[in-house]
């Protein structure tokens, strides 16, 4: 079934997923998988951010909309924040987004949030793996994908 | 299917710095098409809206004058979403063009009189069309004295560096150029331009007045020419005003019943009176 | 709309305004004046005690007026406000977008609010040109207005086509100022149908109340100079906030939601957004909505289209909603401004119901601390990340 | 044919026969504003088999007397169907009573100039340099903006047909006539329904219009209700053509029998039903606009505007409303994957550097502070008093200079939907008294 959502038909799909790494922490973390040659699917585009509290909920909406077959954001465990306390804003506004979005009929699994610290190279490795999954079950994103209208 | 807001595709031919800070190119463009190249006309003082595909429309006024053939000049100040994509173009790149818009300088009757044109900054680029045009060879003689006053902040703001040289070597001009403030490499004079207007002190006799430039200075401008004795339907600027559609319909552009992409944007300061400030 | 005797609360509104702005206590005066039309109040600007005589204050004050007060530039403000607006002057000034001592709070406790949107449902083809309400007496003389469920919403009408409801009526007292913990206030109705012929009917009250003034959590201000009570009388305020609401919020309506399936939401949120025109009446009402510049409105970058692109609407709306959370009062002007009837209620409902779950929090009840966003507890919810 | 008369109950027929040959409009229902929305096209049910007729008089015995309007509302309280199901569908045979709700909330314009449409598509080859011969930039009419099928609008109002009157000033002038409205123009044929019971909010006698108007219709149609003993249910349309093509769309009816012609009994209950009419939408009129615009020039500086605008939210609900607004923005849709520099084509598309995508118009408003935003900062009109100026002064001033008529047609939507009931009404007698009072002159001397 999966197949036939292919856009090429042969191989298996692969998801497109926005990940916002914070610099201090995930993206390091990303870093670290790299260096220690973690696998993880190859599905994640990386948007480096200077701290999960700067990921303004319209930037998930937003990647969305452009197509992203889903979002992840990924910031310092709670009490790490190299701002203090920029992920547990973060979290406030992740939690009303994620539930908002489910309200309108986004399938939660689309929106993912994780804290990943700089030595958690296996663990970045494995919500990446994790969060393809779950998209990957859920297929391409149909819902708030701006389609073109040109030729 | 007549569809007025298809654009006719162009290709740059030449980008050309104007300013010391780069916020200044001119781009030197030909229509694609020859048929389109020949079917082109306009006069001075009329705009395009010029099309970046991807990013849109702004209506941009024609610089080259008419009586160079085979091609337009649009001088672009960097200031918007549009205006910077134009400057991240490439020579070679292509982009939509439609038009000519708009009214253009009163040239018939101006033909005997006395012209002073007094611009500001990128305010020149309107006049330089008109400039242009009367003093090419085949024009020079329906006009009689022309009087040109110039300025910019510094002299990297001067724009169309190209050409005042030129402009300074004719004998049959009294070229003024100024600027507010000099630099180091700066001999020319010093001052604001409606300062210099009243040490050039043109007489008003039998003369119009062209100016464009930054609000602040077509203000004073117009109070000096005031007090020269120009009277106000002497006095012919060209207006700026937010545009999408350039053909009347839109009506952002809308100032009084005037609408400033069909009856504009030159007027005459007798007009402009009559129109409700706000432009 | 025929003259009307004004209700004891306005009269005294008038006389207490035209006093504030004698003394010159303040400059202005916000607060609603009679509309053009039958059950429609207008915004009304008293800058001298001749036009406090114009104040009213009654079900049809739907607007909430404290939008007004980042646009004036008096140096003073008085506002009129219901629970809902004072919620919102608290948030101003939570925000930093005003000083409290530059407003004087005229509280007046509210019943609720009508939604023209339903009267014109009733109304359908018939015209509407005589509105008021109208204390009914006496048991089981009601009138045959709708079905009076608080919940229901979707029951015919039956017998409003004809005078029938009135008869009801036994002793008429003017203005909305009266209680209606009896059930016994009705909306009477008088105009002609499409035969041009007269008719009237007499609704119950809660059948053209706004949705969410049935859910209400504050009827009276949380913060007043001064309260005007239901039979005029002035009560100063004591310089104290509310602690928090009268009940316990109740979200049935977005739990409902909740219970469908994804896909049976997400087709209701298609078939909300798609009424959508982008006339931006939602946004305007909003005192939340007081930004330089909307993000629907930037052109770099530019974040969403202008067009009648599905998903450009559905953006704005979620982001609207989004940049409301944690502040949103749901006083339902949005709702009321819009004119295509999009259910703007079902997210910003849904985010005060996660606030208030989650975090404990609902909105305007507070004019020092931080915003729901601005602060956080170490023990937020935290189960929903990797 | 110059007039037909039609039972409300076949009214159903009329429109599937019409269906055949044209796109057919209806208003259409939208329970949560409580009226019609806008307009919908008429998708007709599947035509009963040949003997047996649709839905006449005969059939209407069974139990059409329940179609009282009233059972059309769908109550919108808390709680209920709350978001939900909200997609009424409008069983077809009430129609008639459906009709008989005034006013759209979406004016007319929107099947003419739409909310937003393409106007031009294109596609950029290799970055932005073509393919270095000047080809590979392409601009085009992007498909399904024209209509190909000629349609009929049915059930319009005299007020929103002549509004297209004064949208023709607009977009079919000479100089640039814009293609998009013309050609949609030139094919629909608008029967509009005269206003029995007009509106509390109607005020169009005080823009030059009425209730029966014919300005922009091509046919006329009556409501006239059931007489005790003509043996109808609901009574009948009595429909007049009003221009050429309203006579071919009538004599294409009377050929299918759809209809007679009317008697002399009817065109005096026509009669009646206008002056009634009339009468009722004289009372509470505003001051007459037609010669509003000679007080407008003379108080541009008038106080009035500082306190008149201060209600106003800024919202746009009375410009996207208005059936004579015009007004409109040209933005970019760049095709989402595509960019500038080529980057990731979008999913399934060709892998090489190409941007696509289409310019589209969207409905603007002067009331909004971006409208007139130079990209310096300056704003020509910045605060509400401007704002609020301009439109005034645009439908009753400026609007007549250029073209000779008021850019009002009295419908008062913006004056039902206004969320502070900003009610024009108001503003009008306001304005009409300064000029009585002499203030303009004195103000403009």
């Amino acid at each position: 079934m999966r197949e036939e959502l292919s856009p090429r038909g042969t191989e298996a799909w692969q998801p497109k997923i926005v990940a916002f790494l914070c610099h201090w922490c995930s993206y390091a973390g990303a870093d670290l998988a790299g260096i220690s040659r973690f696998q993880y699917p190859p599905s994640i585009r990386v948007i480096r951010v200077p701290c999960s509290g700067a990921v303004n909920p319209f930037y998930i909406v937003k990647a969305l909309q452009c197509g992203a077959d889903g979002v992840l954001v990924s910031g310092c465990h709670p009490g790490d924040c190299h701002y203090l306390a920029g992920n547990y804003l973060a979290r406030r506004k992740f939690a009303l987004l994620k539930g908002l979005l489910e309200h309108v009929g986004i399938e939660p699994d689309r929106v993912q949030f994780s804290w990943v610290s700089a030595a958690e190279g296996q663990k970045f490795a494995d919500v990446v793996k994790m969060v393809t999954d779950r998209v990957r079950s859920l297929g391409p994103a149909e819902k708030l994908v701006k389609r073109g209208r040109g030729r | 299917m007549r569809n007025p807001y298809l654009p006719d595709i162009a290709r740059i031919e030449k980008i050309i710095q104007e300013t010391a800070a780069n916020d200044v190119k001119t781009f030197r463009v030909t229509f694609v098409d020859d048929e389109v190249r020949e079917r082109f006309s306009y006069r001075p003082g009329q705009f395009s809206e010029i099309s970046v595909f991807g990013v849109g429309e702004a209506p941009i006024s024609i610089t080259s004058s008419p009586t160079q053939k085979g091609y337009l000049e649009f001088s672009v100040k960097k200031m918007g979403v549009l205006t910077t994509a134009l400057h991240h173009s490439a020579e070679g790149d292509l982009i939509g063009i439609r038009g000519p818009y708009g009214n253009w300088f009163p040239v018939e009757s101006m033909e005997g009189k006395n012209l002073v044109f007094i611009g500001g900054g990128i305010g020149l680029a309107p006049l330089r069309s008109l400039i242009n045009y009367v003093l090419d060879d085949e024009n020079r003689g329906r006009f009689n004295d022309v009087t040109i006053i110039y300025g910019a902040r510094s002299p990297g703001d001067l724009v169309f560096k190209w050409e005042l040289e030129k402009w300074e070597k004719r004998r049959d001009i009294d070229f003024y150029l100024t600027v507010d403030k000099g630099d180091a490499g700066w001999s020319g004079r010093e001052g604001f331009v409606p300062t210099v207007l009243m040490e050039v002190s043109p007489s008003p006799e039998n003369a119009v007045t062209i100016t464009c430039g930054p609000p602040i200075m077509i203000k004073f401008v117009i109070q000096n020419l005031l007090k020269l004795g120009f009277t106000p339907a002497q006095i012919v600027t060209t207006l700026e005003m937010r545009m999408k559609c350039g053909v009347g319909k839109c009506g952002r552009c809308n100032i009084g019943s005037k609408y400033v992409c069909k009856d504009g944007p030159v007027f005459t300061y007798e007009e402009l009176q009559r129109m409700p400030q706000e432009y | 709309m025929s003259a009307q005797s004004p209700s004891a609360l306005t009269k005294t509104l008038r006389e207490f305004c035209a006093g504030l702005l004698d003394e010159g206590r303040v400059d202005v005066v916000v607060g609603f004046g009679r509309g053009t039309l039958p059950l429609r109040s207008t915004p009304v600007f008293a800058r001298n005690p001749d036009d406090a005589s114009r104040l009213i204050f009654d079900a049809t004050c739907e607007n909430n007026l404290s939008v007004f007060v980042p646009k004036l530039k008096d140096k003073r403000i008085a506002v009129v406000a219901k629970g809902c607006d004072s919620r919102w002057l608290n948030q101003y000034i939570l925000e930093r977008q005003t000083e409290g001592e530059r407003l004087y709070v005229i509280g007046v406790r509210c019943q609720g609010v009508i939604d023209r949107k339903k009267l014109d449902a009733y109304l359908g083809s018939r015209r509407l040109l005589e509105g008021r309400l109208e204390e009914i007496r006496g048991q089981g003389e009601c009138g045959e207005g709708l079905e009076g469920e608080g919940a229901g919403g979707t029951g015919g009408v039956e017998g409003a086509g004809g005078v029938k409801g009135a008869e009801g009526v036994e002793g008429a007292r003017p203005g909305p100022g009266v209680s209606v913990s009896d059930g016994h206030i009705k909306w009477h109705l008088e105009g002609n149908d499409a035969e041009g012929r007269p008719w009237a009917a007499s609704l119950d009250f809660e059948d053209l109340l706004s949705d969410s003034c049935k859910v209400c959590v504050k009827k009276g201000p949380v913060y007043a100079d001064v309260v005007i009570g239901e039979n005029g009388e002035t009560v100063k305020g004591n310089g104290e906030t509310a602690k928090g609401p009268e009940r316990e919020p109740s979200f049935d309506d977005v739990k409902e939601v909740e219970g469908a399936s994804i896909e049976e939401r997400w087709k209701a949120f298609r078939s909300e957004v798609s009424k959508c025109i982008r006339c931006y009446a939602c946004r305007q009402a909003c005192p939340g909505c007081y930004c330089k510049e909307c993000f629907v409105d930037r052109s770099a970058p530019r974040w969403i289209g202008g067009s009648d692109d599905e998903t450009d609407t559905m953006v704005f709306h979620l982001m609207r909603a989004m940049h409301l959370a944690g502040r949103c009062v749901d006083c339902g002007a949005c709702v009321r401004a819009c004119p295509m009837g999009v259910d703007l209620g079902l997210l910003n409902r849904k985010l005060q119901k996660d606030g208030w779950v989650l975090f404990h929090h609902i909105a305007g009840f507070e004019r020092e601390g931080k915003p729901l966003f601005g602060t956080f507890l170490p023990d937020d919810p935290n189960d929903f990340i990797l | 044919m110059a007039a037909l008369k039609i039972t409300k109950m076949a009214l159903n027929s009329v429109l599937a026969l019409m269906s055949e040959r044209w796109d057919v409009f209806v208003p259409s229902p939208s329970p949560a504003p409580g009226g019609p929305s806008g307009f919908r096209l008429f998708e007709p049910r599947p035509m009963p088999a040949p003997g047996k007729p649709g839905p006449s008089e005969r059939d209407s015995s069974v139990n059409r007397q329940t179609c009282d309007e009233d059972t059309l509302w769908n109550g919108t309280g808390q709680g209920g169907q709350k978001g939900r199901d909200r997609e009424n569908h409008l069983p077809e045979e009430r129609l008639p009573q459906f009709l008989r709700r005034v006013l759209t909330v979406k004016p007319l314009k929107e099947l003419f100039f739409p909310r937003s449409e393409p106007i031009l598509g294109y596609c950029v080859d290799g970055a932005f340099g073509g393919n270095g011969d000047g080809t590979g930039v392409s601009v085009f009419m992007p498909e399904g903006v024209l209509p190909g099928k000629p349609r009929v609008v049915f059930g319009a109002r005299p007020c929103d047909a002549a509004s297209l009157t004064v949208l023709d000033r607009v977009f079919a002038d000479e100089a640039y006539p814009d293609d998009f409205y013309i050609s949609r123009r030139k094919n629909t044929i608008i029967v509009g329904l005269g206003c029995n019971v007009p509106a509390p909010t109607c005020f169009c006698p005080a823009t030059g219009g009425d209730p029966f108007g014919t300005a922009g219709l091509d046919v006329l149609a009556y409501d006239l209700p059931a007489l005790d003993g003509d043996g109808s249910s609901q009574g009948h349309y009595l429909m007049k053509a009003v221009t050429r093509e309203g006579e071919a769309l009538l004599g294409f009816l009377s050929e299918a029998h759809l209809g007679e012609g009317p008697s002399e009994s009817d065109e005096r209950a026509c009669m009646a039903l206008e002056e009634r009419a009339r009468k009722a939408i004289a009372a509470g009129l505003p001051a007459d606009t037609q010669s509003l615009g000679r007080v407008l020039g003379g108080i541009f500086n008038h106080p009035y505007w500082a306190t008149l605008h201060e209600k106003c939210l800024g919202c746009a609900a009375c410009t996207y409303l208005c059936p004579t607004c015009h007004c409109f923005d040209i933005s970019e849709e760049p095709d989402p994957g595509a960019s500038r520099s080529g980057g990731e084509s979008p999913k399934g598309g060709p892998e090489r550097p190409r941007l696509t995508g289409v310019r589209v118009r969207n409905w603007d408003s002067c009331m909004f502070p971006i409208f007139t935003l130079h990209t310096s900062g300056h704003n020509p009109r910045p605060t509400g008093l401007e704002r609020v100026r301009q439109r005034v002064m645009h439908k009753f001033y400026y609007f007549p200079e250029n073209f000779g008529a008021v850019a009002c047609v009295g419908c008062g939507r913006c004056v039902k939907y206004c969320p502070v009931n900003l009610d024009i009404r108001e503003v009008i007698s306001h304005i009409a008294a300064l000029g009585g009072t002499g203030v303009a002159e004195s103000i403009s001397a």
